[in-house]
C-alpha cells in the first residue's frame, strides 16, 4: 500500500505542477487584469503603476517562479477582484460545489443504475428503447438550455422550486450546508438534476453494457443453472459485478462534474467554485483562476487514487493479501 | 463392467430436439440413466452434446428452442415451471472453474445463498451445510476456507467448489459439461474420481458430456456417441471402446491417441493421400540452410518474470531454470509438463519473442541471448516458424487466407505467390478456393491448417508447435497430427512440439523433455521415458494417464 | 418591508476603498455615506457635511453634521474624515484615484475639517460624492487602517465587515448568494423609504434573473434585459422600468496609424479624413437600431455626453441625418469610391446589446462598401486591445462617472495622450485647442467659465467627429408592481428613496 | 465439416442495418442534416454570413405560417433580420465542421498515441497516460479558454473570427483524444498479446507494419463507435463553449452561437430564434448518437 501511496503522491505533484504551468501560461492570454482593476477613467500612469505593482512587467520565468514558489507553500495570493485571500474564497465556495456535485452524483446513480438494469434485462424491449431515447434527448440538449427550461417549468410556471441560489444554509464549522434546511433541499434539486443529466445517461449506458456482458458470463449461467431466482441473479449477483466499472467512471466523472458545474452554477446562481471561476475569468482574476485550476487538478488526482483504493477494497481479487 | 441397468430409470428422455433458428442441433435423441450411473455423451465438437445438457436444464439460449416427447425424472415428467427443478432436482457442473464462480462473493455466501433458496434452511444451518459440502468435495480445512474468495483457490480446488455448489442441494441428476477439460492432468484424475464416488455413494445419476475418451473410459458406465445431433451409438462403455459398431464411433475411437504403445499414423478413413504439387515441394526445399547447423540448441536457459499485477504485489516467478537440450535435424522433440511449467515461455524464447535472462539459444547456428539487440531479432527468426495453440487468435480476423499465408513469403513475386498459396492449401488439406475468405468462415481444425500453411510459407527448417491441437477435438487432432507427421517425413522439418497431453507425445515425438516448475527433469527418447521414467515427477505424471485397455489396436 | 433586489453581479467587497466598480459603490452607499451626496435630481446635497467653502484655492473647509452615529453607536466626528481620507489616499488603496488631487485632511475641531489639495480642483465636490466615510475607532480597533491590497498582501477586516452611517446596516453577507441589510433606526435623515430589510441577491444569468422576478422570488431586478420588456409588460404584477442613463455609447476611431489593421487601403488611413468619419456616421441608421435592438428605449446621441452632464449643449447634440447616398458620396469625395476595409472591435458583455449594435452597424456599413471585420469579445480582452492601439474602430461607453461632469471625457478621451490626460485616448486624436482647454478647465474654479470651455471642446470634437456617438443607453430595470422605484441616470440604486407597498 | 459464419460478419452489418428501423431512421436524419449543411450555400435562401445582405428592419419576423410572417423568411428572422433558416443551415455547417474536424483530429491523435502506448508499453505508456490524466483534469471549457488565450497571444494581430473555429476544434480535440487513446491502448494491449501478432513477428514484419497492418484494423471498430458518439458531443461542446463566450463569433454563428443568442430572447416571444436552432441541434446530436449506439450494439457480437 505504501509504495502505491507514494507513487500517487508523486503523480499528484506532477499533475498539479503541470496544471500550474498550463494555467500560468493561460493567464498571459486571457486578458489584462489591470483593466478590470482600475477605474474607467484611470490615467495611463495609474494603470502602469498598478501593472508594475502586480509584477506583470517582470520576465515570464520570474513570474512563474514566484507563482510556483508561493503555490507550493499553499499561498495562492490574494484575489485581484475581492482583495481577499484566495484560499478563503475557495474554502468558502467549496461546500456549495461539493454538495451540488454530490447531489448530482447521487441522483445520477439513483436513476441511472435502475434504468441501466432495466434496459439491460430487455435490451430490445420497448421500454428500453423509450428510456434510451429520452435520455439521449436529455444529453443532446445543451446544459444551459436544459437549465433554463427547468427553471421556466418548475420555478416560473409551476412555482414549485426556486430558480436560483442555495436556499437557507446552516454553518457547521467552516462548512456551510444546504442539506439541513427545507429550502436548501428545494434549491438543490434543479441544479443537481441539470448537472446529473449527462452522468445519468452515461451511467445508465454503462450499467446496461456491463450487465449485458455479465449476464452472458459463465458464473451467471452457472447461477441460473443452479436454479437461483432471476431477481437475485440480476440484482444481487450481476449488479454487483456490473457496478465495478461504474464506480470507476463515476469517480472519474466527478472531476468532470466539478468542471461542468461552471455552466450549471452560472445558470442557477449557485454560489460555488464554478461561479467563482467564471467571474474570475471575466475579471482576469489570475490568483483565483490559478488556484481553481490547480485545485481541480488535485481533486482529479485524489479521485483517481480514491477510485483505485475503493476498487481494491470492493474487488477481493485486488485486496492486499496477508 | 456393469450390466445395462434395469427399468427403474432415474432419467428418461425420448425424442429430444434442440433447434437454433430452425436448424436442429439435437435431432431426436433418447437417453436413459439409472441412479448412480454415469452416462457419457461423446462426439465431435458441435455435435450437440452441450445442447442436450442445456435442454435438460431448460437453459437453451433464447433464439433456440427445445422439445421432447418425454422427459421424466424418477418417472415424473419434469415441470420446469416449478422453482426448484434447477439446482435441487437437476444440477450442473460447468467446464471452466476460472469463470464459473462469481469473483466478488465468498464461497460461503454463494453456497449459503444456494441452499437457503432451495432448501429453506436457516442461516446457521446453511453455513453448516456449506462447510460440510466443502469437506465432502475434499477441501482441507473447510471451516476457514469457506470464507475465502474464488480467486484464493487453485484451479482444481475451484472445480471442487463448483462441484460443491452443484451438489449442495443433493440433486438427483447432475450434468457435467466438460468438467475436466480446463484442468491439469493430475487434478483431472482427482476430479473424475470425486464425481465417480459421489454418484456412487449418493445414487445420483450423471450425464458426463466430454470429448475426453480417457475420462469416458475411466468413470462412465455407458456412453452415447453423438454426431450431427443424433445418437449414432449407445453402448456400455467397455463395449463401445473395445468394439464400436457404428462407422463414426470407429473413427472416433481410432482418433484417440493410445497411451500404451506407439502407432505410426492415426487410422482415419477420410484422410486420403495428400495431394502434393512437385513444384511446391521443390520451392519448400529450396530454402534449406546449411545442413550442418543444429536446428535448435538451448543451453542453460533461465527466465524470471518480475512480480506483476495491481500494486506490484507477489513474488517473482522463475518460469525457466537452467534448461538445456538440442533438437536434431528432422527430429520431433516433445516438451511436456503441467500448466505453468514454462513450456510456452521456452517456445517464445526459442522464437525470439521473449528475451532469456540467462543462457543462450542457437537457432540454426544463430545465437540469441539477453545481450542480443532487438534489431538482430528479425534475422534470428529466419528459418523458424511457429504454430500456436489457439487457432482463433492466431489468425488475424480481418485478413484473408491469401494475405495471411503470403505474409511470411518474403521476396516472392505476387504472381508466384498466387500459384504457391493454393498449392500450400492443398498440401494442408484445404480446397484452394478458400483463399479469399476470412478466418471466421472456418472451423477450428481448418484454421489450424491455415496456420500450418502460413508456417510452411516461411519455408522453415524448424517448426515450433505450442500445443497445436489442444483446442481441437480428438478426430480433428488426429488429422492435424497426421499432417504434421507427414510434413516432417516429406520435408525433413525439425519440430519443437509442446503439449501437456502425454499420449500425443508418445505418438508424435522422437525424443521428449519433461518440464517441471521451469526445470527440465527428464530428457530422453520417448519410448524410453514412457517405459522407464527416471524422474519421480515423470512417474507421477505417467500415473495419471487414463487407461484405455479396451481400446482396440489401431491398424 | 423587505426589498429583495436581484442584481447582475455581486458586490466585489465591503471595503469602499478597495474597488473601483460603480455597482459596488452603489450598494455600499446604503451602508456608508459621503460628505456630500446627490439628491433625487442628482444635485449636490449635504450629507455628512452640512456646508463647505473654499478658504484658500487649495484648502476647502467642511462643517460636519453633528449627532450622527455609526452603526456600532460611535459618534461621527472630524477624526473619522481624516482617517478616511488618509486611508483612501494611501498609495495602496485601489480607489485612491477617486480622490486624486487631495493631499490630506486636517481636523480643525470635532466638527470642522479641511481638505488640502495639490492644486485648485473644481470637481472636488463631485469626487466627494463617491468618498464614503469610515469610522476611525472601528478601523483602529479592527486593525483595518490600511486598505486591502493584492500586492502587499494586506487583507483587511473591512472587506467583509462594514460599519457606516448610512440608512441601512449590514446584517449578513454570503458572497454571490445573499447580502442582507436592515434599516438603521438611528439614521440622521428622515427616511422616505419604508424598508426594514434589503436582501441583495446577485443573479448573473439574465434569464434566471427575469425568471426570479416572474416567479415572485425577487422584487426588483437590475438590469432587466431590454428584449424581455414586452414579456414583462404582459406579465401579471411586474413592470419594466426604463429611463435614459448618462452612459453614451460611441465608436472611437484610430487616426494614429498610417494604415488600418483591417486593411492597407492603398497605404492610407481613411479614418483620418473627416469626410470618411462623417460618411460612417451617416450610414448608421440609429432609428432602426433604437427601434429594433434597443426597443425604442435609447436616446439617440449626437454629442459624446448626455444632457444631465454639465458641459452638455443641445446645439452640439446633433446627429447628421441617416443618408446612405450622402455617405457614399462623401466616401467617393474622400477618395474611397469603393469603400475600404476596417476592423470593428466591440465588447459583448459590457454595454446593453453591444454585440447586436455592432453587428447591425457592420451590416449597415457593408451597405456603403465598407468591408468590416467585426470582433465582439469580452471586456477584459477588448479594453486592453483598445488601449494598445490595436483597433481601428472600437466601441466605448462613457458615463462621466463618478464625477458626472463634462471634464471627464475632455481629459480622458479628447486630450492628447500625455501625462495625466488622454488615458482613454489611445487612438491618436489630437487637437491643440482641445489640449489647451483641458489644462485651463482643470483648474478653472469659476464654474461658468469652466463649463464654457468644456462646451467649446466638445463642440470641436463634434465638428471633427473625434468619436461617433450612437446613443445614451437606457437604464433597464424591472420590478414588482408593489415597489415604488426611482431610476437615477447614473445607474445608482438608492433604496432610501424606495417603498414597498 | 462446415464453416460457420460468425454473426458480426461485415455482410451481416448491412443486413442488420436494413433490419433496424432505428438505425435507418437515425442514419437518414443524420445524413439529411449533414447534407443540407454541406450544401448550405446552394440551398439556403440567404447568406447569413454576408454582413450587407440583411436588414435590421426585417428583424424578428415570425415564421411564414404565423401571423405577420414574411414569405422570404420561411422560419422567420432573428433579432438582426437574418433569415433563421439560412442561419441554421450555415450554423450547422460550422458546427459540423467543428465536430468532424475535432473528431478526426482527436481520433487520429488518440488512435496513434493509443497504439504506441499499448504496443510499446513501458515509460512511453506511463508518460502518455499520465499526460492524459492531466488533460482530463482540465475540462474542455478550460482548455478552450487556454487555447483561445494562447492563440490570441501568439497571433496578436489576428482577428477573433479568423481563428475561433480552429480554437474550438483544437480545444475539443485536445480534450477528447484521451478517450480514444485509452480505448485504443487497452484494445491494442489485448490484440498485441494475441498469437497472430506473434506470428506476424515471426514472419519478419517490422513493428510499424505490424501496427498498421494487423493491429490498427482490429482496434478500429471501437474508435468508429466512439467517434460517432463524440461527433454529437463535440457539436454540443461547441454550443456550450459559445454559451461561455469562447465559441464562434456572431458574424459566423454556429448552431451553438445561435442558441446562445436565441437564449437571450427566450422570454421575448421570438421563440423561433431559439426553438429552431435548438431543435436542429437536438435532432443532429440525437440522430448521430442513436446511430452510434446502434453501431456499437451491432459491432458487439454478444448482442447479435
Ligand atoms: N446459442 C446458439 N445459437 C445458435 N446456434 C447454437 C447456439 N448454441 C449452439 N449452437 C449450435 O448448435 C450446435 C451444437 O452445439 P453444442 O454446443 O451443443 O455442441 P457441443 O457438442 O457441445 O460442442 P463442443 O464440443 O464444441 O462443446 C452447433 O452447431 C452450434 O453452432
Ligand atoms: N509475461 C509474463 N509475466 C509474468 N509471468 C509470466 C508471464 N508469462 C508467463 N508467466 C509465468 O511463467 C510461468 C510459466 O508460464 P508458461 O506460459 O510458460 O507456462 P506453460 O507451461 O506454457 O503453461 P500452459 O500449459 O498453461 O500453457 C507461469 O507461472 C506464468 O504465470
Ligand atoms: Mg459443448
Ligand atoms: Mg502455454
Ligand atoms: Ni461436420
Amino acid at each position: 500500500m505504501l509504495p502505491f501511496l507514494i507513487r500517487r503522491l508523486g503523480q499528484a505533484f506532477l499533475v498539479v505542477l503541470t496544471v500550474g504551468l498550463l494555467s500560468f501560461l493561460m493567464f498571459r492570454f486571457v486578458g489584462d487584469p489591470v483593466v478590470s482593476m482600475s477605474r474607467e477613467d484611470a490615467t495611463v500612469a495609474e494603470r502602469e503603476a498598478l501593472r508594475e505593482s502586480l509584477g506583470l512587467n517582470d520576465p515570464v520565468p520570474v513570474q512563474f517562479a514566484t507563482f510556483i514558489g508561493r503555490a507550493v507553500q499553499g499561498d495562492f495570493g490574494i484575489s485581484y477582484r475581492n482583495q481577499r485571500p484566495v484560499s478563503d474564497l475557495i474554502a468558502e465556495r467549496l461546500p456549495a460545489t461539493l454538495e451540488l456535485v454530490f447531489a448530482a452524483t447521487v441522483l445520477a446513480l439513483a436513476i441511472g443504475i435502475p434504468l441501466g438494469v432495466v434496459t439491460a434485462l430487455r435490451p430490445r424491449g420497448a421500454l428500453s428503447n423509450i428510456v434510451q431515447g429520452v435520455s439521449l434527448v436529455g444529453v443532446s440538449t445543451p446544459t444551459f438550455v436544459t437549465g433554463i427550461m427547468l427553471i421556466l417549468l418548475f420555478a416560473v410556471t409551476l412555482r414549485w422550486l426556486p430558480s436560483f441560489g442555495r436556499g437557507e444554509t446552516v454553518d457547521l464549522g467552516w462548512w456551510s450546508t444546504g442539506f439541513l434546511s427545507a429550502s436548501g433541499w428545494r434549491a438543490i434539486f434543479l441544479p443537481a438534476l441539470t448537472l446529473a443529466l449527462f452522468q445519468m445517461t452515461l451511467i445508465m449506458r454503462l450499467v446496461r453494457a456491463e450487465m449485458i456482458e455479465i449476464l452472458q458470463s459463465d458464473y451467471i449461467r452457472f447461477a441460473r443453472a443452479r436454479g437461483l431466482p432471476d431477481r437475485s441473479i440480476h440484482y444481487r449477483l450481476a449488479l454487483k459485478n456490473a457496478l465495478m466499472p461504474v464506480l470507476t467512471i463515476t469517480g472519474m466523472q466527478i472531476g468532470g462534474l466539478i468542471a461542468f458545474a461552471i455552466v450549471t452554477e452560472s445558470v442557477f446562481q449557485w454560489p460555488g467554485m464554478g461561479l467563482l471561476f467564471i467571474q474570475a475569468v471575466q475579471f482576469v482574476d489570475v490568483p483565483v483562476m490559478a488556484a481553481y485550476l490547480m485545485f481541480v487538478g488535485l481533486v482529479f488526482v485524489a479521485l483517481n487514487a480514491a477510485v483505485d483504493v475503493t476498487y481494491a477494497l470492493v474487488d477481493p481479487r485486488l485486496r492486499v493479501r496477508g | 463392467m456393469r450390466s445395462i441397468p434395469a427399468l427403474d430409470n432415474r432419467l428418461r428422455i425420448r425424442g429430444l430436439e434442440v433447434l437454433y433458428g430452425g436448424a436442429a442441433a439435437v435431432d431426436g435423441i433418447d437417453i436413459d440413466a439409472v441412479p448412480g450411473e454415469i452416462v457419457a455423451i461423446v462426439g465431435e465438437s458441435g455435435a450437440g452434446k452441450s445442447s442436450v445438457g442445456a435442454a435438460l436444464l431448460d437453459l437453451v439460449d433464447p433464439p433456440g428452442e427445445w422439445r421432447a416427447s418425454e422427459m421424466t425424472l424418477d418417472g415424473v415428467p419434469i415441470d420446469y415451471k416449478r422453482t426448484h427443478v434447477r439446482g435441487r432436482d437437476i444440477s450442473v457442473i460447468f467446464q471452466d472453474p476460472q469463470t464459473a464462480l462469481n469473483p466478488l462473493f465468498t464461497v460461503e455466501s454463494q453456497l449459503v445463498h444456494m441452499v437457503r433458496h432451495h432448501l429453506g434452511l436457516s442461516q446457521a444451518e446453511a453455513k453448516r451445510r456449506a462447510v460440510e459440502m466443502l469437506d465432502e468435495v475434499g477441501i482441507a480445512d473447510p471451516e476457514t476456507r469457506v470464507r475465502a474468495y474464488p480467486h484464493q483457490f487453485s484451479g482444481g480446488m475451484r472445480q471442487r467448489v463448483v462441484i460443491a455448489l452443484a451438489l449442495a442441494c443433493r440433486p438427483r441428476l447432475v450434468i457435467a459439461d466438460e468438467p475436466t477439460s480446463a484442468l491439469d492432468v493430475s487434478v483431472r484424475a482427482q476430479i473424475l474420481e470425486l464425481i465417480r464416488s459421489i454418484c456412487r455413494d449418493r445414487g445420483m445419476a450423471c450425464l458426463l458430456i466430454t470429448h475426453d475418451m480417457g475420462a469416458v473410459a475411466a468413470i462412465s458406465d455407458r456412453a452415447v456417441v453423438m454426431r450431427h445431433g443424433k445418437a449414432v451409438e449407445t453402448a456400455p462403455t467397455g463395449q463401445l471402446l473395445a468394439a464400436p459398431t457404428a462407422p463414426y464411433s470407429r473413427t472416433l475411437i481410432a482418433a484417440v491417441p493410445p497411451v500404451d504403445r506407439k502407432i505410426d499414423r492415426f487410422a482415419l478413413p477420410d484422410t486420403g493421400a495428400v495431394v502434393s504439387d512437385p513444384s511446391l515441394e521443390r520451392w519448400l526445399r529450396a530454402n534449406e540452410t546449411d545442413a550442418a547447423a543444429v536446428p535448435l540448441a538451448v543451453t542453460g536457459l533461465g527466465k524470471t518474470f518480475g512480480a506483476r499485477g495491481f500494486l506490484k504485489r507477489g513474488t517473482p516467478v522463475h518460469a525457466l531454470k537452467d534448461v538445456s537440450f538440442e533438437i536434431g535435424r528432422g527430429e520431433i522433440f516433445g516438451l511436456v509438463g503441467e500448466s505453468g511449467s514454462g513450456k510456452s515461455t521456452l517456445a517464445q524464447i526459442a522464437a525470439g519473442l521473449l528475451k532469456p535472462d540467462q543462457g543462450e539459444v542457437r537457432l540454426l547456428g544463430k545465437p540469441f541471448s539477453a545481450a542480443t539487440p532487438d534489431r538482430a531479432l528479425r534475422r534470428y527468426r529466419d528459418g523458424m516458424q511457429m504454430v500456436f495453440q489457439d487457432p482463433f487468435s492466431s489468425l488475424n480476423r480481418r485478413m484473408s487466407v491469401l494475405d495471411t499465408i503470403m505474409e511470411p513469403m518474403h521476396g516472392v513475386p505476387r504472381a508466384e505467390a498466387l500459384r504457391l498459396v493454393p498449392a500450400l492449401l492443398e498440401r494442408v488439406g484445404l480446397p484452394p478456393d478458400v483463399m479469399t475468405r476470412k478466418p471466421h468462415a472456418f472451423s477450428g481444425g481448418q484454421r489450424q491448417r491455415i496456420a500450418i500453411a502460413r508456417a510452411l510459407a516461411g519455408r522453415p527448417s524448424l517448426l515450433i508447435c505450442d500445443e497445436p491441437t489442444s483446442a481441437l477435438d480428438v478426430s480433428i487432432q488426429a488429422q492435424i497430427l497426421n499432417l504434421l507427421k507427414d510434413l516432417r517425413d516429406d520435408l525433413g522439418l525439425s519440430m519443437l512440439f509442446i503439449t501437456h497431453d502425454l499420449p500425443v507425445v508418445r505418438q508424435m515425438c522422437d525424443r521428449v523433455g519433461v518440464l517441471h516448475r521451469g526445470s527440465l527433469v527428464e530428457l530422453g527418447a520417448t519410448e524410453a521415458v514412457f517405459e522407464s521414467p527416471r524422474a519421480d515427477y515423470t512417474r507421477a505424471l505417467l500415473s495419471y494417464l487414463p487407461h484405455l485397455p479396451e481400446l482396440q489396436p489401431a491398424s | 418591508e423587505t426589498l429583495r433586489w436581484a442584481n447582475v453581479g455581486d458586490i466585489l467587497t465591503l471595503d469602499p476603498y478597495a474597488h473601483t466598480e460603480s455597482g459596488t459603490s452603489s450598494f455600499l452607499h446604503h451602508i456608508y455615506e459621503p460628505l456630500v451626496r446627490r439628491d433625487a435630481e442628482l444635485k449636490f446635497e449635504p450629507a455628512l457635511a452640512l456646508t463647505w467653502e473654499v478658504i484658500e484655492p487649495t484648502r476647502v473647509r467642511f462643517t460636519l453634521r453633528e449627532g450622527v452615529t455609526f452603526h456600532d453607536g460611535a459618534p461621527f466626528t472630524s477624526a473619522d474624515v481624516v482617517a478616511s481620507v488618509t486611508r483612501l489616499t494611501h498609495p495602496d488603496a485601489r480607489a485612491r484615484g477617486n480622490l486624486a488631487g487631495v493631499a490630506r485632511a486636517e481636523a480643525v475641531d470635532d466638527y470642522t475639517v479641511d481638505l488640502v489639495l495639490n492644486a485648485p480642483d473644481p470637481l472636488l465636490i463631485n469626487k466627494l460624492t463617491g468618498v464614503f466615510i469610515m469610522d476611525e475607532e472601528w478601523l483602529v480597533a479592527n486593525d483595518a487602517t490600511l486598505p486591502g491590497n493584492t500586492t502587499t498582501g494586506v487583507v483587511t477586516y473591512a472587506s467583509d465587515h462594514a460599519n457606516g452611517t448610512g440608512p441601512f446596516m449590514l446584517e449578513s453577507r454570503q458572497p454571490d448568494a445573499r447580502t442582507v441589510l436592515t434599516a438603521n433606526p438611528d439614521w440622521w435623515d428622515t427616511p422616505i423609504h419604508n424598508l426594514t430589510r434589503i436582501e441583495f441577491l446577485p443573479i448573473n444569468s439574465d434569464a434566471t434573473r427575469v425568471s426570479a422576478l416572474l416567479s415572485g422570488e425577487v422584487d426588483v431586478i437590475t438590469p432587466s434585459p431590454l428584449q424581455d420588456t414586452e414579456r414583462l409588460e404582459a406579465a401579471e404584477g411586474v413592470t419594466p422600468l426604463q429611463n435614459p442613463s448618462l452612459r453614451t455609447i460611441m465608436f472611437g476611431l484610430n487616426v494614429a496609424r498610417d494604415e488600418l489593421h483591417g486593411g492597407p487601403n492603398g497605404g492610407t488611413n481613411p479614418l483620418r479624413d473627416v469626410r470618411v468619419r462623417e460618411a460612417l456616421w451617416r450610414a448608421i441608421d440609429m432609428e432602426a437600431i433604437n427601434s429594433r435592438v434597443m426597443r425604442g428605449k435609447a436616446r439617440i446621441a449626437g454629442s459624446i455626453i448626455a444632457p444631465p452632464v454639465p458641459g452638455y449643449e443641445a446645439e452640439t447634440d446633433v446627429k447628421p441625418d441617416y443618408d446612405v447616398e450622402a455617405a457614399k458620396a462623401l466616401l467617393a469625395e474622400a477618395g474611397y469610391p469603393d469603400g475600404f476595409a476596417t476592423n470593428l472591435d466591440c465588447t459583448n458583455d459590457r454595454y446593453i446589446n453591444d454585440e447586436e449594435i455592432c453587428l447591425a452597424i457592420a451590416s449597415m456599413w457593408a451597405g456603403i462598401g465598407v468591408d468590416v471585420e467585426l470582433t465582439a469579445q469580452t471586456r477584459s480582452n477588448h479594453f486592453p486591445k483598445v488601449d494598445r492601439g490595436e483597433t481601428d474602430i472600437y466601441m466605448i461607453g462613457w458615463a462621466t462617472l463618478p464625477a458626472m461632469d463634462g471634464f471627464s471625457p475632455l481629459s480622458q478621451m479628447l486630450a492628447t495622450r500625455e501625462g495625466d490626460y488622454g488615458g482613454n485616448n489611445p487612438n491618436g486624436y489630437s487637437n491643440p485647442r482641445v489640449d489647451e482647454i483641458t489644462v485651463m478647465a482643470a483648474s478653472e474654479v469659476d464654474n461658468d467659465k469652466r463649463i464654457a470651455l468644456i462646451e467649446e471642446a466638445i463642440q470641436i470634437a463634434r465638428d471633427e467627429i473625434a468619436y461617433i456617438p450612437l446613443h445614451q443607453q437606457p437604464l433597464s430595470w424591472a420590478a414588482r408592481d408593489n415597489v415604488e422605484i426611482i431610476q437615477f441616470p447614473d445607474n445608482y440604486f438608492r433604496a432610501w428613496h424606495y417603498r414597498v407597498n | 465439416m462446415s464453416g460457420v459464419a460468425s454473426p458480426s460478419a461485415p455482410a451481416g452489418l448491412m443486413g442488420q442495418f436494413l433490419a433496424s428501423p432505428k438505425a435507418m431512421i437515425s442514419a437518414a436524419v443524420a445524413l439529411l442534416l449533414i447534407l443540407s449543411a454541406g450544401f448550405a450555400p446552394l440551398i439556403a435562401p440567404h447568406d447569413p454570413f454576408a454582413l450587407g445582405t440583411f436588414n435590421l428592419m426585417d428583424s424578428e419576423l415570425p415564421p411564414v405560417w404565423a401571423e405577420g410572417g414574411d414569405p422570404r423568411f420561411l422560419l422567420g428572422t432573428d433579432t438582426q433580420g437574418r433569415d433563421v433558416l439560412s442561419a441554421i443551415l450555415y450554423g450547422m455547417r460550422v458546427s459540423l465542421i467543428v465536430g468532424f474536424a475535432a473528431v478526426a483530429l482527436s481520433a487520429g491523435i488518440g488512435t496513434l498515441l493509443g497504439l504506441l502506448a499499448g504496443f510499446r508499453g513501458g515509460w512511453l505508456d506511463a508518460v502518455l497516460m499520465r499526460f492524459a490524466d492531466v488533460i482530463l483534469s482540465f475540462p474542455t471549457i478550460l482548455i478552450a479558454l487556454l487555447v483561445s488565450g494562447i492563440a490570441r497571444g501568439v497571433l496578436p494581430d489576428a482577428r477573433q473570427g479568423d481563428y475561433a473555429i480552429y480554437v474550438l476544434i483544437l480545444a475539443i480535440a485536445i480534450n477528447e483524444w484521451t478517450q480514444y487513446a485509452r480505448t485504443v491502448r487497452g484494445q491494442t494491449m489485448v490484440e498485441a498479446s494475441l498469437d497472430y501478432v506473434k506470428a506476424a513477428r515471426i514472419s519478419g514484419l517490422a513493428n510499424g507494419r505490424i501496427l498498421g497492418r494487423h493491429i490498427l484494423p482490429n482496434v478500429l471498430s471501437p474508435v468508429i463507435v466512439i467517434a460517432t458518439i463524440n461527433l454529437g458531443l463535440a457539436v454540443l461542446a461547441e454550443a456550450t463553449l459559445s454559451f461561455l463566450g469562447v465559441g464562434m463569433p456572431v458574424t459566423q454563428p454556429s448552431l451553438g452561437t445561435l442558441i446562445r443568442i436565441g437564449n437571450e430572447n427566450l422570454f421575448s416571444g421570438v421563440w423561433w430564434v431559439v426553438v429552431f436552432p435548438a431543435a436542429t441541434l437536438v435532432m443532429l446530436v440525437l440522430s448521430v448518437n442513436l446511430f452510434g449506439d446502434w453501431l456499437r450494439d451491432a459491432l458487439n457480437p454478444r448482442l447479435g
